[in-house]
């Protein structure tokens, strides 16, 4: 099965890259953007099959090495 | 010989690549910022390394898109010269002017040190005052130098003896252990097929004096003089 | 608390003024200064500028003992950074400053930041950076955390330094168990200025316009602690990372706009926002000129919505910068801020009150006397115990290894004397093409752009020998910074300190740091070679237990003419190895023990300074004369390690005989006895320099010869020289590759 | 509105990150992870409200700016 992890900075976080993107995208001619953000997104394939077992994995998979806990949140959507 | 150095926001190597053309030509580069609209005319163009707009997004991204950028895309497609080095080569492949792309290192930490470089053919506009298979050592000082592109344009790329440099070890081999960052091929630096087009991820602005810890780097730009005489 | 419901006239309760950090003494004399009782806004102001960083109430009294002066210091401590003269209207510029905390709460950020810190606190003066130096003390490798906050560390260095295109040249790294719960993360900046255009943050002129550049305004890194208070945080917030977020890029633009402005004659004075950001900036710079600063805290650009004065003035983004501005310059200074993309706004203005008088939203939110916040700031003389050296252990005690070649691997491919690469091939040392010796030898060396000049750097402190016995191990750590200058072939010149200590309110701890000044002030009287600049980390401990003591030194020298220097590789194959300097096996508290024995005992190695100066002026005049070929100093790992070292580097072996008389050889061949180093020259002038040597009384003996591939030390061992280069590179790659 | 943007690597494209992770994971002692990609995740805020609008432009952003159309797939959801 497939799992979708999106990793986002916590809110009040600086986000340099969103930023600069936003910028970026002024610098094109896009009006009316008003804030970017940007995050990371993992797709894991895992053998597992059980839902409850491929979320609480996940999880500990988040915490241990996927996002940085002091600074950014995690959400988890299983397939 | 005149040239061009083109500087983006957070470009860092903008002065050693100035320094570097005006102490081997003898005159000093045209400055461009990112933002200007008219390009002198100049015998070669430069894009140098650095961080422009911070890497952020994809490195280069942002920079292949300045207005400046319309000029050099103009004076490529006229045939005039154009180097990328380091950040300037992310630049070029971003912008369409080489193929394939620069990925994270495989290590995924950024790499500072001097590696052995295979001159892969001495007769193009870049690499003609070095000897064929000469062994260089250059400085490579980057965190995105992965090349890669789909294997059809590698084909291409091989076959039409577009790659400049390779990655060797001390016995002119292009091993695994040479490769600094994973490049496919051990690629260091490729041209575009009319041959007026470099990119290369090492920086031969930083060996041009002894004191810097080598001189392998004038052959470079010796070569661009050479084939404007 | 969003400005909805923010009420600054709240009353100021003990239990808050307790939060904010302030004594029930601190808590009057804010109310003396003020005349009345503080507004919130006020508390907050006094707590930081009051904290014992910004403040320095505990060291204070201490440093004032430091020497800070010398014909070549332009400005001593005091300023942002200290200044010395390099010749030709050139100075240079330098400071190391901590990131100790953050850097341990969230490691890439932590780094990057200090390095952002670090790097404004120089450019602020005029000076452009020109290379950074980073001294590194994590715990055990056994410790679960130690990886993690090593690899996120370097890679925050490498992130934020590579990215503004400055150099990192060098540093030192360390392990010991005492910083397994406090690592340390100091970070140096040198930086090169005109001597006719060097800024100064003391503010003056009625009537300027005070300007904030730079990013916008979060809520980052209000501290955790003074914002808690039930009373007056209604609605439940997310609760907020208190960490900030470095942005190197805009640092880079930072630089490049504020040394264009710097350029044209507009700026009365500037001040980089570090920590306490906009209080300490403003206070600062207003106390500095005797005059009073009134700013109208809407005018500050903000990234967050509803951000309260509190929050602004406590905030520590980054890269911000504060501008006196002469009047009637706005328009041009901000075309070049707009040319940079980075934010300008006219905050406020000079006033003759001295006050620091700040509006919000129409209402006057603080308005403080400053001279008396700066200069009434507590000074404490804290109760203080010396540390009694330890006994020199005896050697007979010690069991004498019996194979030393072995002994010898293990110690190069131990944790404490392995090869460093692993760290500095992530950071670009090269970058501005001035890079003349790279990290891997004695002491950095970096060109003055377009001149003969050079500046050598090092970074020194062994913390081992500062926990035995912290007057002779600061004087160490300062000695080691001149020889490790020296070794290059440079002049040293002055120093930067960043003292690391646990609590002092603790008289042992106190005691330390008080000890670690008188080796200080020793060493840098004797050497001739002040301190300008410098940082006091204080309360560095985990579970009531501080941390090695760890005043780390960061020593500048000046090579006159850059072609003389010399690195520690030997070059030629039949070059003489000459040893200078007298030889004892002091194996008390040394690399080997640790290593080998895992013990620290006994005290550190006796620094005789007048031998110091006598025996690194002799190495340095032959270096200058052209006739060494390479050098190296002697320090961890002693006599052996040295050698194997410069064997390493060159890739040549050197053959030894050593002359050790009843020394015990592992004594002599690891012991650290200080003033030493090995020289290499060609074998017509080695006469030349060992009669020398007779006639100056310094100690030198021929000990070898390079030739070959191995290292051979006659009686004890034969190496090969890339079997040392096995041992000494593969330990932290090997590390660094297991997963925490 | 918002929009929410997807940028992932292109089937066949090296991924040096997500080899990373999986390699890391499976150090960690995760097992059963066959595949790991990294990608991008974007958050734009933006002034327009109408939602086919929205759509246009952002798909504009991604094609001049946001993604690299050699070796990057890009997905556009609208709140
Ligand atoms: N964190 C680091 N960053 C960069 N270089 C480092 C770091 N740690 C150590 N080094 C480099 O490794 C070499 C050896 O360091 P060290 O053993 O402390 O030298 P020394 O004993 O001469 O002071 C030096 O060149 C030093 O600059
Ligand atoms: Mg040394």
């Amino acid at each position: 099965m497939k799992a979708r992890v999106h990793i986002t900075l916590k809110n009040g976080v600086l986000d340099p890259q969103g930023k600069a993107i936003q910028h970026a995208l002024g610098a094109l001619g896009f009006s009316g953007v008003e804030d970017v953000r940007q995050g990371k997104y993992i797709e894991l394939d895992l053998l597992e099959s059980d839902p409850t077992a491929i979320r609480e994995n996940v999880e500990e998979m988040c915490k241990k090495l996927l996002s940085n806990m002091v600074i950014e949140n995690y959400t988890i959507d299983i397939e | 010989m005149k040239t061009a150095v083109v500087t983006f926001p957070a470009s860092n190597c903008d002065r050693d690549m100035f320094d570097a053309l005006e102490k081997i030509t003898g005159t000093k580069p045209y400055a461009i910022w990112h933002q200007d609209t008219e390009m002198p005319d100049v015998d070669l163009i430069a894009l140098p390394g650095g961080f422009s707009f911070g890497d952020y997004l994809r490195c280069g991204a942002m920079a292949a898109r300045s207005p400046a950028m319309e000029l050099v895309m103009a004076h490529a497609n006229r045939g005039g010269n154009v180097i990328g080095i380091c950040n300037g080569f992310q630049v070029l492949t971003e912008m369409g002017l080489l193929p394939g792309v620069l990925m994270r290192n495989r290590s995924l930490k950024f790499v500072c040190k001097n590696v052995n470089l295979k001159v892969e053919n001495n007769t193009s506009t870049f690499t003609n005052a070095y000897q064929r298979n000469q062994n260089i050592e250059i400085p490579v000082a980057h965190h995105d130098g992965n090349y890669f592109a789909a294997p059809n344009v590698l084909k291409k790329l091989e076959s039409n003896k577009q790659v400049a440099f390779r990655y060797v070890d001390d016995n002119n081999e292009p091993t695994e252990g040479a490769n600094p960052n994973g490049s496919q091929n051990n690629i260091a630096g490729i041209t575009n097929k009319a041959g007026n087009i470099l990119g290369m991820m090492p920086h031969p602005e930083r060996f041009i004096e002894e004191v810097q810890g080598g001189t392998d780097g004038r052959g470079f730009f010796e070569s661009i003089i050479n084939s404007l005489k | 608390m969003t400005n909805s419901n923010w009420n600054n006239k709240v009353t100021i309760t003990k239990e808050m003024v307790k939060e904010h950090g302030l004594s029930d003494g601190e808590h009057k004399l804010m109310i003396k200064i003020l005349g009345r009782a503080p507004t919130l806004t006020e508390l907050g102001i006094f707590s930081v500028m009051w904290s014992e960083h910004c403040s320095y109430k505990s060291s204070k009294l201490h440093l004032k003992t430091l020497p800070t002066k010398a014909p070549w210091v332009i400005h001593g401590p005091g300023e942002n950074a200290g200044v010395i003269d390099i010749g030709d209207n050139q100075a240079a510029i330098f400071k190391m400053e901590s990131h100790n905390h953050p850097s341990y709460i969230e490691p890439y950020q932590g780094a990057a930041t200090g390095v952002g810190g670090i790097l404004r606190d120089v450019f602020t003066m005029g000076a452009r950076p020109i290379a950074n130096m980073n001294a590194l003390r994590f715990g055990s490798p056994k410790h679960h955390k130690t990886r993690h906050l090593l690899s996120g560390v370097v890679e925050g260095i490498g992130g934020y330094g590579n990215c503004v295109g400055v150099p990192t040249v060098g540093g030192e790294t360390n392990f010991h168990p005492s910083y397994n719960g406090n690592i340390l993360v100091n970070a140096m900046t040198v930086g090169l200025a005109d001597q006719d255009k060097i800024f100064l943050s003391a503010a003056a002129g009625v009537g300027n316009p005070v300007i904030y550049v730079g990013s916008k305004t979060g809520r980052d890194g209000i501290h955790g602690a003074t914002m808690a208070s039930a009373e007056f945080t209604e609605d439940s917030e997310e609760k907020r990372p208190t960490v900030q977020v470095g942005d190197p890029f805009t640092e880079k633009l930072l630089i490049e706009a504020c040394l264009e402005l710097m350029s044209t004659d507009m700026v009365v004075a500037i001040q980089d926002m570090g920590a306490a950001g906009l209080t300490s900036s403003s206070v600062e710079m207003a106390s500095g000129g005797g005059v009073g600063f009134a700013l109208n805290l809407d005018m500050v650009p903000q990234r967050e919505q509803g951000m309260t004065p509190y929050e602004m003035m406590l905030s520590e983004s980054q890269e911000r910068m504060l501008v006196v501005l002469k009047p009637d310059r706005i328009e041009e200074a901000k075309a070049i801020f707009v040319k940079w993309d980075l934010d300008f706004a006219v905050i406020g203005e000079i006033t003759a009150k001295g006050n620091l008088t700040l509006s919000f939203k129409g209402e006057i939110v603080a308005d403080i006397p400053t001279q008396p916040l700066a200069d009434n700031s507590p000074e404490y003389d804290r109760p203080w115990v010396k540390t009694e050296p330890p006994e020199t252990i005896d050697l007979k005690n010690i069991t004498v290894p019996d194979n030393l070649g072995e002994t010898m691997l293990t110690m190069l491919g131990s944790a404490a004397l392995s090869s460093r690469a692993w760290i500095w091939q992530q950071y670009d040392n090269q970058v501005m093409a001035d890079t003349i010796q790279m990290p891997g030898g004695d002491a950095a060396v970096v060109r003055v752009h377009n001149t003969e000049k050079a500046l050598a750097i090092s970074t020194d402190c062994t913390p081992r020998y500062c926990f035995a016995d912290p007057v002779e191990g600061a004087k160490q750590a300062v000695a080691e910074t001149w020889r490790n200058i020296t070794a290059v072939g440079a002049t040293p010149m002055a120093i930067t300190d960043c003292l690391n200590f646990g609590n002092p309110e603790r008289p042992d701890i106190m005691g330390q740091f008080v000890g670690a000044i008188q080796g200080i002030k020793e060493a840098c009287t004797v050497l001739n070679y002040p301190v300008i600049s410098g940082n006091v980390s204080l309360y560095n401990e985990t579970n009531g237990i501080g941390i090695h003591p760890t005043p780390a030194i960061g020593g500048v020298g000046l090579l006159k003419d850059s072609s003389k220097m010399v690195n520690i590789a030997p070059k030629r194959e039949g070059d003489v190895i000459i040893l200078i300097g007298q030889s004892k096996g002091h194996i008390s508290c040394s690399q080997y023990l640790s290593i080998i024995e895992e013990s620290e005992e006994g005290p550190p190695p006796p620094v005789n300074l007048n031998l110091e100066k006598k025996n690194g002026n002799f190495v340095r005049r032959h270096i200058l004369a052209g006739n060494i070929t390479a050098c190296h100093d002697i320090s961890d790992g002693g006599l052996f390690i040295a050698l194997a070292e410069m064997a390493m580097a060159s890739k040549k072996g050197i053959d030894v005989v050593l002359n050790e008389g009843d020394i015990p050889l592992f004594a002599y061949g690891f012991g650290e006895d200080q003033a030493r180093y090995i020289i290499s020259t060609s074998s017509s002038l080695a006469d030349i320099i060992l009669d020398a040597a007779v006639k100056s009384r310094v100690k030198a003996e021929k000990i070898g010869i390079v030739r070959g591939d191995s290292l051979d030390i006659k009686d004890c061992f034969t190496l090969k020289v890339t079997d040392l280069l096995d041992a000494h590179m593969s330990w932290m790659p090997n590390y660094m590759s297991i997963e925490a």
